[in-house]
């Protein structure tokens, strides 16, 4: 029944979290930023990153999934919350217009709407993801993934605009 | 679409085993090789809080299948926020949750300070917690309203939209409107609170204190029928919780004592004495039970912030433009459902790069395809108040 | 003038004059259980209800009758027309033929005949063909469910409501209303709902689930299925159903006036009207389609397993042990005295 | 049954029943789209007590509504299914757009999947503006199309209002600019470059109204008369013609119909 959450005083957890997440998979670009651990990964290893958080760190949420598109390239963001004051960022980087990222719903269960919700707007692919349905939009009457920047609404409102 | 590197079904589901195989479900036949009903609750249901479509399988009366469908509200929030100024699209989160307009400003506004790095002058930061518990009061009272009003009894409502109304009429002279405020801005508030209004407030919170028991409390708790219709339903264990990424009520119902408010705190709560409210049964019930208490700490901490109000400025100076640099932003709010969080990207121009909302509708509504199956078709209803979800949340 | 009177007395035209009046009375009924519904519900709920529509909005039922007189008749396409449009005459009629048998003061009753509650319990149970029929004829899986759920809960119910009433055939003896009025005699602590008070809350209960009101409108389930099985129904022959609600509302309300709360018979003897009577049983039956009200709008409604559980496991045993009590106390008395 | 072509004694006089029937017990359709379903709650609740007009039932089947109040933000994954809605209640039935978004799209004009404005889809009686509007500005829109049942005909039409026809015989939907000329002229600095607009007749519109701006249901006695008489003529021909080629008489009714 219990979920026991991860104890001691933030700055003691975050080395942790660090250390045991450089130990495993020799990160180099990941630091500590206030209460965050910021780690850059490449995609193929976000599942293994992910998995070694939850299951042997104890960061037990995830808040959500954040896409950029970085015109020509994506980028991921997973923020993870150990619920007791300190939060893992993990970013990737995806090349390609039609990018592919391992899926994490076997992982972090709650992913499975953020990873619906990025392929709507992105169109990115999430593979072994269960039920990857569009959310928001036409399963088939819109062929398009609207918060691509390619995808174009018709008025910017901005000072330049307005002079 | 997608070209040929996405893997086939086949392929996907050798590489993962999906964790979730639980939402597919074989055809469901009885002994007698009955067949199931299809039944499609929504968009246009006085229970679906909002836009929620179902596309429910039912054996008789019970659910086996429990698909949600969204989109009906969907607004283009963040990509019309792509297109506004930094300022401008503070009006458009009012209308995200509808019903947590303040927390929607406050969370957004707390992801470009993030960004710009700035300073807001105390007397605004304790004006902005004072209305986001006003707003949180103004939420959670019309909530157990219609969880009522779900079960069958529609006069509670009215009583809990009675308290809503003098929350609102507070907000309308602290703000200049009933619900879409634009309060909180870049940097502060908007102005400074009108003189009588502190008294109108402290009035209020002591009326309602009186009188929380016996037009709620004694009310709801009292009836043995509300008792037997949500104890047990919608049964929640912590793992469950934790694993579905929920926040708010419904995670701290089932025991876990998380509140962003206290663990990742922002704004004066640190200043501030309260109590997280937990409950550890994991249903409806106790989601009711918390939010009653959430409700009594709300008061507690619109009087500290009463007490405590610094003199002062209330906006912090900036430019007439807000340009960031590059970079990025995050800011975290404990809306009353949940973790409302707000990621900004910069590209160091007038608009954002990019603004993406986790909302804990969104989130929390995973629960339905989750726990709905299992249960009668009228415990659905209760459900849905334990969740709590708000349509202009989850669609965006 | 005297042999058209007369004439009329004879009995084709006088049950069908009757007949007409008991009609008349009972669409009324109807309309005015409309007005006092919403008026009742908003003193409840702090506010005044319809107020703009004639004085003190009194007019209101009879703007929403001439509105759905004129409204379109809509039924669903691949609906099994016949059954839908019966439906609602099916559900009306047995509520308007009972109010036949019901004896408004010792003289004023249309059919004193002395099977009479055998009558009402037999009527009353074709009201569930009614829903069902709705149900079934309307094609739409909401009101297949509501129907369903209301021929289970009519066909459970019937059996406390007539073990109830046995207690009552017990002590008076007789089936005919009027005699078990007459047998209560004119004083309050005469009347039976004293000496039967299990027996009396047993048939208030099940009444209400009977008549479909909260807690027990699980056939409707306003906010579950949305109007179960009158989801399709509209204009006319919605109006129809909500007069047949409301007239079973008032019936029942009646029969537990008659049956438990002595009927036309006053509290006190030096209470008696004589020939007013009849505004005795008119305030008890008042009396009990307030506090119908009263709870509709105060308490949630049952699931329909606890709707099951308390009609098979608690209402049917407490009324058959205490039949045993009552069988066994009138043994002995009549041993003693 | 003798068919009334103008209003008259009968006609007015069960018009002022009904109208009075049908604007006292305006049923609004249980229907929350989105913020502005909020405020519309709030109409119904205690301090601003939609029931005193005899409007608090909300129905929440379509088959039983009168109104359907469009209380906000309509996505275009939404239109389908309010249209249904609207098809699925019963006439007579009518229509108030709540909040901006409902008129026009409001702050979310444009967003992808957001249609501007209830009216591309149903037509809309009453327009309340506000984002979301107050309970009381609910409450005036009620009452204004309480106005506006109130001037309903079975028969007859409200007023002989100006057909707009052009030139070269098309209809103007609406009112052209030119008709405002004298507001606007001399105030504002006209640009330059815009061509006058085509000549417009204006017709006083008497007993028939042209074919185009009626209900389809109506067909005046005499295009009746007429056109049964274009029917035989062409049956006629057509039995006549059987030794030509098939073609032809169909060529021919259809010319005649074109004339008509």
């Amino acid at each position: 029944m219990a979920v026991t959450l991860p104890e001691g005083d933030l700055g003691s957890r975050l080395e942790r979290y660090l250390e045991g997440l450089r130990s495993r998979h020799g990160l180099e670009d990941s630091a500590i930023e206030g209460n965050v651990v910021r780690i850059l990964t490449d995609p193929d290893s976000v599942p293994a990153v992910l998995t070694t958080a939850r299951e042997t760190l104890g960061v037990f949420h995830l808040s959500f999934i954040t896409v950029v598109d970085r015109v020509g390239s994506f980028e991921l963001t997973y923020e993870l919350m150990d619920l007791r004051g300190a939060s893992v960022r993990v970013k990737t980087v995806v090349e390609g217009t039609e990018p592919v990222v391992p899926t994490v719903t076997n992982i972090y269960p709650t992913a499975n709407w953020h990873e619906r919700e990025a392929y709507d707007m992105f169109g990115v692919a999430f593979r072994g993801h269960p039920d990857l349905r569009r959310t928001y939009m036409w399963q088939d009457h819109f062929d398009h993934h609207p918060l691509l920047k390619s995808f174009e609404i018709s008025t910017k409102r901005t000072f330049e605009g307005l002079r | 679409m997608l070209g040929e590197q996405r893997p086939t079904e086949e392929e996907a589901s050798a590489l993962t085993e999906p964790a979730t195989s639980r939402l597919m479900r074989p055809d469901v036949r009885d002994e007698f090789g009955l067949e199931t009903i299809d039944m499609n609750m929504g968009p246009q249901h006085p229970a679906m809080h909002g836009l929620l479509r179902l596309i429910l399988e039912l054996d008789g009366e019970t659910v086996v299948r429990c698909d949600p469908v969204m989109g009906y509200l969907h607004r283009c929030q963040e990509k019309i926020a792509e297109n506004r100024m930094y300022p401008a699209v503070i009006p458009m989160t009012d209308r995200l949750d509808y019903f947590a307009n303040m927390h929607n400003e406050h969370g957004y506004v707390l992801a470009v300070e993030d960004l710009l790095d700035i300073e807001v002058p105390p007397r605004a930061e304790y004006i902005r917690v004072l209305m986001c518990e006003l707003m949180r009061l103004a939420s959670h009272i019309p909530s157990i309203g219609f969880l009522m009003l779900e079960l069958g009894a529609f006069t509670p409502i009215l009583y809990a939209f009675r308290e809503r109304e003098r929350v609102q009429s507070i907000f309308e002279a602290v703000t200049g409107a009933r619900m879409m405020f634009h309060y909180i801005r870049i940097g502060g508030v908007k102005a400074d609170l009108p003189p009588e209004i502190p008294e109108q407030i402290w009035k209020f919170v002591e009326n309602l204190e009186k009188n929380f028991k016996g037009d709620f409390v004694d009310l709801i708790e009292g009836n043995e029928i509300f008792i037997s219709r949500t104890r047990g339903v919608g049964q929640l264990t912590q793992e469950k919780a934790v694993e579905m990424g929920l926040t708010g009520p419904p995670l701290r119902c089932t025991g876990v004592d998380f509140d962003i408010r206290i663990d990742y705190p922002y704004s004066v709560y640190p200043e501030l004495t309260f109590d997280i409210v937990t409950d550890t049964a994991g249903d409806v019930e106790a989601s009711y039970r918390v939010r009653i208490g959430e409700c009594l700490q709300s008061i507690r901490i619109i009087k500290q912030c009463l007490e405590k109000i610094p003199e002062g400025a209330v906006m912090a100076e900036l430019g007439r433009r807000i340009r960031p640099a590059e970079g990025e932003g995050f800011g975290r709010v404990e809306s009353p459902r949940g973790e409302f969080a707000v990621h900004v990207v910069s590209d160091g121009s007038d608009t954002p790069y990019r603004v993406h909302y986790r909302d804990p509708s969104f989130v929390n509504m995973q629960l339905l395809q989750e726990i709905v199956p299992g249960h009668y078709l009228p415990d659905i209803m209760p459900i849905m108040g334990l969740v709590d979800p708000v349509s202009g949340g989850w669609d965006k | 003038m005297g042999t058209v009177l007369q004439y009329l007395d004879q009995e084709p035209f006088r049950f069908l004059l009757s007949f007409g009046a008991v009609l008349f009375l009972v669409l009324n009924l109807a309309a005015v259980l409309t007005m006092a519904e919403r008026k009742v519900s908003g003193y409840i709920q702090l506010r005044y209800g319809p107020n703009r529509v004639g004085p003190r909005g009194l007019l209101q039922p009879a703007a929403d009758v001439f509105k759905l007189f004129t409204k379109e008749n809509v039924s669903p396409g691949r609906s099994d027309l016949w059954v839908f449009l019966g439906a609602p005459i099916a559900m009306f009629l047995p509520a308007a033929a009972v109010w036949l048998v019901i004896p408004f003061s010792p003289d004023a009753v249309i059919a004193n005949i002395n099977v009479a509650i055998l009558f009402f319990i037999a009527i009353t149970s074709i009201g569930a063909l009614g829903v069902v029929m709705a149900g079934y004829g309307s094609r739409s899986t909401f009101s297949l469910l509501g129907a369903l759920r209301g021929a289970a809960q009519m066909i459970s119910y019937e059996v406390p409501l007539i073990l109830s009433l046995l207690g009552v055939v017990m002590l008076s003896g007789s089936l005919s209303f009027v005699d078990v009025v007459a047998a209560q005699g004119d004083t309050f602590w005469t009347w039976y709902f004293l000496p039967l008070l299990p027996m009396f809350l047993t048939f208030y209960v099940s009444g209400i689930a009977e008549v479909k009101r909260v807690p027990f409108d699980l056939p409707e389930g306003e906010s579950e299925i949305v109007g179960g099985f009158m989801i399709e129904y509209s204009g006319m022959t919605w109006a129809l159903i909500q007069a047949a609600e409301f007239a079973s509302m008032g019936l029942m309300s009646a029969i537990t006036a008659t049956l438990f709360l002595g009927g036309w018979q006053p509290p006190l003897p030096f209470l008696d009207l004589g020939a007013f009577n009849w505004i005795w049983f008119g305030f008890k039956t008042a009396l009990i389609m307030f506090t119908f009200q009263w709870i509709r709008w105060s308490i949630p409604r049952l699931r329909m397993d606890q709707l099951m559980d308390l009609g098979w496991k608690v209402l049917v045993p407490i009324t058959l042990i205490y039949l045993l009590i009552v069988a066994a106390a009138m043994l002995i008395l009549q041993e003693v005295f | 049954m003798q068919q009334f072509n103008e209003p008259n004694l009968i006609t007015t006089s069960s018009d002022k029943l009904f109208n009075w029937a049908r604007k006292n017990s305006l049923w609004p359709l249980q229907f929350g789209l989105a913020c502005c379903a909020i405020e519309m709650m709030s109409t119904g609740m205690a301090h601003n007590d939609l029931d005193r007009f005899g409007a608090g039932f909300f129905a929440a089947s379509p088959r039983q509504a009168d109104v359907m109040i469009v209380s906000g933000t309509v996505s275009t994954k939404m239109a389908e299914r309010m249209t249904r809605l609207y098809e699925q209640m019963p006439e007579p039935k009518w229509v108030i757009a709540m909040g901006v978004c409902a008129i026009s799209g409001g702050p979310f004009l444009d967003g992808y999947s957001v249609l501007m404005g209830a009216d591309r889809v149903i037509p809309v009686d009453v327009y309340v503006p506000g984002c979301p509007p107050r309970p009381e500005a609910l409450i005036f829109g009620i009452m204004t199309l309480q106005k506006k049942i109130e001037r309903d005909q079975q028969v007859g039409y409200e007023k002989p209002r100006p057909a707009l026809v052009n030139e070269d015989g098309s209809i103007n939907e609406y009112l052209p600019e030119r008709e405002y000329g004298e507001i606007s002229e001399g105030k504002a600095p006209r640009f330059d470059g815009i061509k006058p607009l085509k000549r417009t007749y204006v017709f006083e519109r008497k007993g028939m109204p042209p074919a185009a701006q009626t209900d389809v249901g109506w067909v005046p006695k005499e295009v009746k008369k007429k056109l049964k008489e274009q029917e035989k003529a062409a049956k006629a021909a057509a039995e006549n013609g059987d030794t030509k080629a098939e073609d032809e008489p169909a060529g021919e009714t259809d010319g005649a119909k074109k004339d008509a």
